[in-house]
């Protein structure tokens, strides 16, 4: 289907699953419930994954494939941003010209920059990206920002002011990002007995072109351009030596994944439009390495994974505090409580960068391929119990899934 | 004149003369050694033969067309392909996918997007590929990892990556260095059966005597950086020259 | 002039630290392959030992006072220090005062202790893997430590004193010719650029004079050579790391005076020793130590009025700005080896 | 599948996309019972703190963060109280807000725009919070003001000190407790003349952001009125942590005033800096060289240690103020915490309160009728004095302390000492000021959401 063997046309018609119903397995507790603080189907943060899914699966055609390692992602990411904020206040509110021109800029800032750095290799080209990021990053937080020459508004953010053109802004178009109309904040809230589940335009908008860009880059992985993308990681005297010009086709994976930068930056001004500098700066840009390697590098579906990850733990975690543990664990008698919620306490609210940092070092110690692999150990476990145990296939080689 | 015409090369590392003034004419369609005791400057000679370092002076021709100034991916285009002395696959690839991409090299060339193809559908590269694993008797291990074959296996298949270009000139360095005997029999084997069959032209640096005078029908001994003699190996077997800087020490 | 010598100074001091910080890097990167993200974290936990050394030689007991009150009313409690009730005022007084240099003996256990315990616990798994998971361990291993300083030292900068003796500034301009007040410059970052370039000294004394160092200088070239002879280079790697670790945790000592140090001070830090490790070439001990200085030096000229007027925004470019150019007309940076880290 | 709207929580959404002429599925449309957003229909009522608990000023984050709960307690009636006894209106009972009990959630800002707002977001759409409060900088402030607006919450907007809050970025939803740049200056000023003279020449480092540039500007306007000239302006990195490069040329431009526009880590790190060059002990031009920090916190003093000493600056609050509602305040805050608050601290509880009053006063949550009862809000008796929240811009008015680094601290708290409390009549200026965006401000319409 779609030009995908059997095996990749059910992963995408899993993602696409969980994709559409994500505002019900997400919202797995019941609203009034201690353990709602769980969930995590939310606008906001259902609108997170799927951009910064978005973000990683473009990163994971660069690094996954060529090895090539950019440590300056995250500024394609805010040029994106920043192109769809002004065409808001230039132009439209409407989604569909902001998005393309952030693509537009993504690349534009992707072949400019992954030419001069794809001269070199390894660390090289990864301090070469970083460089670029982090000079785009400090230009954009203020010399950019200076009042003769605003273009980035620094440290504030760019927004859309009520004086700003918006030439063809209608009376009757929402007062915010919309498509052909639809805001992107519209919001229906169903309810279910206990539970409530949101369905937001927002996250669907994101979550279509999520599915759209996850194809594209199925598609890629199993092209021939993918294959030599691959062979770029895995042998560059080889692929010289049989007449291959690797330049190029390094440089069409950052663009593309540039690209895709581009879109999730665009995205997120287009759910919430306001472009911050933070989002270049090299911290971002190592979020989307960590996403990448946390869930499987190289692997079709761990990056989503390894961003899902990541960002439920920022916005999960960060937002449990004392008095939520003390109501979770109130059955228990008090000393005891007390005791529990000491012991919890560094872990959850302001610490929750700490139980972040143990994370990843738990993942990578005892899962060298990502989370991917943990799902692949246990999918293994099952068949075994199965009794069906395929160990010829063992030996051989599983392409990249 | 032959497929391949090195004219006045020199090339000097600071104060080393590594190729003093190397001549040297390889006929299309033989099989053609080269020889020398270790910084005869052999490796210096291949890596201008195939563009990585560039000649003080001098010229390299290959079927009349200069070499010199190329890249490597050019000059393979041109129809130069080369097994390197520790094989040279992509070890992250399937054996089938190694075989596929020099075929997908000669057919598309040096660059082309195919970004939206599915490999899978390029069934007369799927077919070349296997019938190229076929003849090398490798289609049983197509879906192998191929950096976990033996080394053996991966000469085979890297010597077999060349000859799916169909290439005019096959360069060898040291095809078998550090093979097990039966390996080197098997890949002395292999180039004999290559060159029985196609119309190539194969190129080979060499340390085993054994390979040289198994294969070769014309050797070139370079000493010092510059070719000692050149003839057939019968009369190489015996020149005196020859003994002295080179057999003489090492028989 | 003496702008222009005032900024060398300040360029001297800014490379100080990165040259440290770049030369451990190097360290534990050339001998053991590993990309070591929570580098920055040692330069860190080695500026909280100077930060624990001086709070435990404050150690107080409280007396009341009862001329005054505190914020609630109640009679003041002063704190005073058990080191001046031991020792008498004045000694006790001292002791605290010279809580960093003392720090320097106290953080060098320290920092081998992490050092080995790092490698040896964690590390060493690690040698094998990829690069990415190393990157990611690493800095794992860095959130998670400085989520514990932060834990028990809080996130405000915790003021560390110099010496009250090395304290104030000294006038060099008079000494070199000047008007008074033309060069004048602090005392401690005069020490800091002294004591750096002892340190940087010693190590490279200690790879090119002893055994040791031949062994781990032999090792850096070719490991597989190295271990072939018999040689059990992992253990001397183990103490290389221990060393980088001790390296780092003394310039992060002696630089807990000139800026308080505070939990994410080593993230600070981290990118741009990577970036000078980077430009000084993959492997290249004198090439970090040189691109050190280099940039700390641009750094600082790039920062004066006359650089920022001509081009706008050049002081918060140029370090990157310079990594640009160095590495795109010298391939591997300023002393770097082939084939480092190039794939 | 049934319809219910008994338990809607975290609901956001457009009215506009009714009317957007496209035949929308009725699903889309405002299925409401209640008019605004996140209107509280059970027991409860939820507040959103949203304070940096990660990064730099997690310190601070945590200081408001102690103050927003104690602020809860004393709502629904814990405690002693505190400022409820001296608060100058009476609409407050201790028994929640509007009968309803007071919870609330916390996020975490990261002292980063993109953080904050998703963090806020995460309150509004899933904690169903109907106001949000905290922060620790002017570009988290902006950021969540512009959100809360569009969102149809109330903000009440923490640490912030650019003029650009209440200035160009003003919002009908935000309102603003803390002090301005532009007060900072117009309070300093005459202290700054009395204790060194109008003959003065400075010389400024700002931090290169929005804050920074705003208050060098205001610093700058006030100083040169009463005489002093400024020598040079210079801006630092944000990400600089080692300023001497730029403290090294300051001796030698002929300037006897050093004014550090910096906050935070990069205060802490250019005073000490300066210090460390001798400046304080210089003399130039025939005067005692000087060091001026326009805005102080306790964190700040704490993290420059014995070199704030004698270094003026401005302060929106202090514990050692001698009032009834700053007594209280420090009482229940002391006793709870066994330390006395910081101005931030001050600052939210005082917002906390304020909210709730303003709402006990209105009757309702909607955001609207809440923002009327704060427009032209007189009160007394939460620390600051007598105070006004103005209804043209939302800021509020109230006296500024200058304060000073003490010579003799008798602990670590009291290591500022208060040397004039500027009437605010001193600090007032139109709303149309063109620091503060000029006639162009507006603070649009109130949103509440429906």
């Amino acid at each position: 289907m779609l030009g995908l063997n059997g095996r990749d046309t059910t992963l995408l018609v899993i993602v696409a699953a969980l994709a559409l119903l994500a505002p019900f397995i997400l919202n797995p507790f019941p609203t009034d419930s201690g353990l709602a603080q769980f969930n995590a189907g939310y606008p906001d943060l259902m609108q997170r994954f799927a951009i910064f899914g978005i973000f990683v699966i473009g990163f994971n055609i660069l690094f996954g494939l060529t090895g090539y390692l950019s440590f300056g992602h995250a500024a394609f990411l805010g040029v994106g941003s920043y192109a769809a904020v002004w065409i808001f206040k230039l132009f439209t509110y409407n989604v569909v010209p902001a998005i393309l021109f952030s693509v537009v800029i993504g690349a534009i800032f992707a072949l400019a920059i992954g030419f001069i750095s794809l001269r070199r290799s390894g660390i090289y080209f990864s301090i070469l990206t970083l460089a670029f990021a982090q000079m785009s990053f400090a230009l954009a937080y203020s010399v950019l920002s200076n009042p003769k020459f605003n273009l980035t508004n620094g440290e504030t953010g760019l927004q859309v002011y009520a004086d700003d053109p918006q030439m063809f802004h209608g009376d009757h178009l929402p007062n915010l990002p919309h498509l052909f109309g639809l805001s992107m904040r519209a919001n229906y809230e169903m309810s279910v007995g206990a539970w409530d589940f949101n369905f937001n335009a927002g996250y669907y908008v994101c979550a279509a072109l999520l599915l759209i860009m996850f194809y594209l880059s199925m598609r890629i992985f199993r092209s021939p351009f993918g294959m030599m993308l691959r062979a770029i990681k895995s042998n560059q005297t080889r692929m010289t030596y049989t007449g291959l010009n690797a330049r190029p086709y390094a440089l069409a994976a950052f663009v593309i994944s540039g690209m895709y930068a581009g879109l999730a930056g665009g995205l997120m001004a287009a759910v919430d439009p306001l472009a911050g500098a933070e989002r270049m700066q090299w911290t971002a840009s190592g979020e989307v390495v960590l996403m990448a390697i946390l869930g499987g590098t190289g692997t079709l579906i761990g990056p989503i994974l390894g961003a899902g990850f990541i960002k439920y733990f920022e916005n999960i975690f960060s937002k449990i505090n004392d008095n939520v543990l003390h109501g979770w664990f109130a059955f228990l008698p008090d000393g005891l409580e007390d005791f529990i919620v000491a012991i919890l306490h560094p872990f959850i609210g302001k610490g929750w960068h700490l139980t972040l940092g143990i994370l990843f070092m738990l993942v990578v110690i005892f899962l060298p391929g990502g989370l991917v692999e943990g799902g692949q150990r246990i999918g293994r476990l099952f068949r075994r119990k199965s009794g069906k145990d395929d160990a010829e296939k063992a030996t051989q080689s599983t392409p990249a899934e | 004149m032959g497929i391949l015409e090195v004219k006045n090369v020199n090339k000097r590392f600071g104060g080393l003369q590594a190729l003093g003034d190397v001549n040297l004419s390889v006929e299309e369609n033989s099989v053609h050694a080269i020889i020398g005791p270790n910084g005869a400057g052999k490796s210096t000679l291949l890596n201008v033969l195939i563009g990585k370092l560039a000649p003080d002076t001098g010229s390299v021709l290959f079927d009349g067309q200069s070499v010199l100034g190329r890249k490597p991916y050019e000059i393979n285009q041109m129809g130069i392909s080369r097994v390197f002395q520790t094989p040279e696959i992509f070890g992250d690839l399937t054996v089938l996918e190694n075989m596929m991409i020099p075929i997908f090299a000669k057919r598309d060339g040096a660059f082309r997007m195919r970004a939206l193809e599915s490999s899978v559908n390029e069934k007369e590269v799927l077919e070349q590929a296997g019938e190229m694993l076929e003849s090398l008797n490798m289609a049983d291990k197509r879906h192998f990892h191929s950096a976990s074959m033996s080394r053996g296996d991966k000469r085979r298949l890297e010597i077999g990556m060349c000859l799916a270009q169909n290439p005019r000139l096959l360069l060898l360095d040291e095809p078998t260095a550090g093979m097990a005997r039966a390996d080197t029999n098997n890949t002395i084997d292999l180039l004999k059966q290559i060159h029985d069959e196609r119309d190539i032209t194969i190129a080979i640096i060499e340390h085993d005597m054994h390979v040289v005078f198994s294969l070769a029908q014309r050797i070139t001994v370079l000493a010092q950086g510059s070719p000692l003699v050149e003839d057939t190996p019968d009369k190489i077997k015996g020149h005196p020259k020859v003994r002295e800087a080179y057999l003489g020490e090492s028989a | 002039m003496d702008a222009i010598i005032l900024q060398i100074l300040n360029g001297l001091d800014k490379g100080s630290a990165y040259a440290l910080i770049a030369l451990g890097l190097t360290l534990i990167f050339g001998t053991l392959g590993v990309v070591n993200f929570a580098h920055g974290a040692l330069f860190m936990i080695g500026a909280f030992c100077a930060v624990t050394l001086q709070k435990l030689l404050s150690l107080s007991y409280v007396v009341i006072d009862e001329t005054k009150t505190d914020f609630m009313g109640n009679p003041l409690k002063v704190q005073a220090p058990y080191v001046e009730k031991w020792f008498g005022p004045e000694i006790g007084e001292a002791i605290i005062n010279w809580s960093v240099p003392l720090a320097i003996l106290f953080s060098i256990p320290v920092m081998l202790a992490i050092g080995v315990a790092v490698e040896r616990g964690l590390i060493k798994y690690f040698y094998r893997r990829p690069h990415a998971d190393q990157i990611l361990v690493t800095y794992g291993l860095a959130i998670v430590l400085q989520e514990i300083i932060k834990y028990f030292y809080g996130a405000n900068p915790i003021p560390t004193p110099a010496p009250p003796a090395f304290a104030g500034s000294v006038d060099l301009g008079v000494a070199l010719g000047f008007d008074p007040n033309a060069i004048i410059y602090p005392s401690w970052r005069l020490i800091y650029f002294a004591f750096a370039a002892l340190i940087i000294g010693g190590v490279f004394s200690f790879l090119q004079f002893t055994t040791f160092g031949m062994v781990v200088r032999a090792g850096m070239a070719d490991r597989e050579t190295v271990g072939l002879l018999g040689i059990n280079i992992d253990r001397r790697f183990t103490i290389m790391f221990g060393i980088a670790a001790a390296v780092a945790g003394l310039a992060g000592v002696m630089y807990a005076p000139i800026n308080s140090p505070n939990y994410h001070m080593g993230m600070d830090f981290l990118v741009l020793s990577f970036v000078v490790v980077v430009v000084g070439g993959m492997g290249s001990l004198p090439g970090a130590v040189l691109a050190g200085f280099l940039l700390g030096i641009l750094e600082s000229f790039a920062s004066t009025t006359w650089a920022t007027t001509t081009i706008p925004g050049i002081n918060q470019v140029i370090i990157y700005l310079v990594a640009i150019i160095v590495l795109l007309t010298r391939p591997r940076g300023l002393m770097g080896r082939k084939g480092v880290m190039e794939d | 599948m049934s319809k219910s709207n008994l338990t809607r929580r975290g609901l956001l959404k457009t009215g506009a996309v009714a009317g957007s002429g496209l035949a929308l599925p009725t699903i889309f449309t405002a299925q409401s019972a209640s008019a605004f957003i996140n209107d509280p229909t059970g027991g409860t009522v939820t507040l959103g703190f949203n304070v940096p608990q990660t990064g730099p000023y997690a310190d601070e984050g945590n200081d408001e963060l102690l103050a927003q709960k104690l602020a809860v307690e004393h709502l629904n009636g814990e405690g002693d109280g505190g400022c409820l006894n001296t608060f100058s209106s009476k609409a407050l009972r201790g028994n929640g807000i509007l009968g309803k009990k007071v919870t609330f959630v916390t996020g975490d800002t990261q002292t980063k725009s993109d953080a904050a707002r998703a963090s806020a977001k995460s309150m509004i759409e899933k904690d169903g919070a109907i106001m949000i409060n905290g922060g620790s900088s002017s570009g988290v402030a902006v950021a969540v003001q512009g959100l809360c607006h569009e969102a149809g919450i109330m903000f009440m907007v923490g640490l912030s000190h650019s003029n650009d809050t209440t200035g160009k970025d003003r919002k009908a939803n935000g309102f603003r407790h803390f002090f301005n740049a532009y007060m900072s200056g117009a309070a300093l000023a005459p202290v700054l003349a009395k204790e060194m003279g109008k003959d003065r020449r400075a010389y400024h480092l700002t931090a290169d952001y929005t804050w920074g540039w705003t208050q060098e500007e205001s610093i700058v306007a006030s100083t040169e009125a009463i005489g002093w000239e400024t020598v040079n302006t210079v801006k630092t990195p944000l990400a600089s942590t080692d300023f001497s490069s730029y403290i090294a040329p300051v001796l030698n431009s002929g300037a006897d005033v050093l004014v550090l526009n910096h906050y935070g880590g990069n205060m802490v790190n250019s005073l000490t800096n300066a210090v460390q060059f001798g400046l304080l002990d210089k003399q130039v031009n025939g005067k005692d060289f000087k060091i001026v920090v326009p805005l102080y916190s306790e964190l700040m003093a704490a993290g420059a240690g014995e070199n704030i000493k004698g270094v003026l600056g401005s302060m929106n609050y202090n514990w050692q103020l001698d009032n009834e509602g700053s007594k209280a305040f420090v009482k229940s805050f002391g006793e709870k915490y066994g330390k006395p608050p910081s101005n931030s601290a001050q600052t939210c509880y005082s917002q906390v309160l304020l909210y709730a009053d303003a709402v006990e006063r209105a009757g309702s949550f909607n955001p609207c009728a809440v923002g009327e009862a704060l427009e032209g809000f007189e009160f007394d008796g939460l620390g600051n004095g007598p105070t006004l929240y103005r209804a043209e811009d939302h800021q509020c008015f109230k006296d500024v302390l200058v304060v000073r680094g003490a010579q003799n601290p008798t602990s670590q708290y009291d290591t500022l000492e208060i040397v004039e409390v500027t009437p605010r009549e001193q600090v007032m200026y139109p709303p149309n000021h063109p620091m503060f965006g000029g006639d162009a401000a507006s603070l649009g319409e109130c949103n509440d959401g429906a």
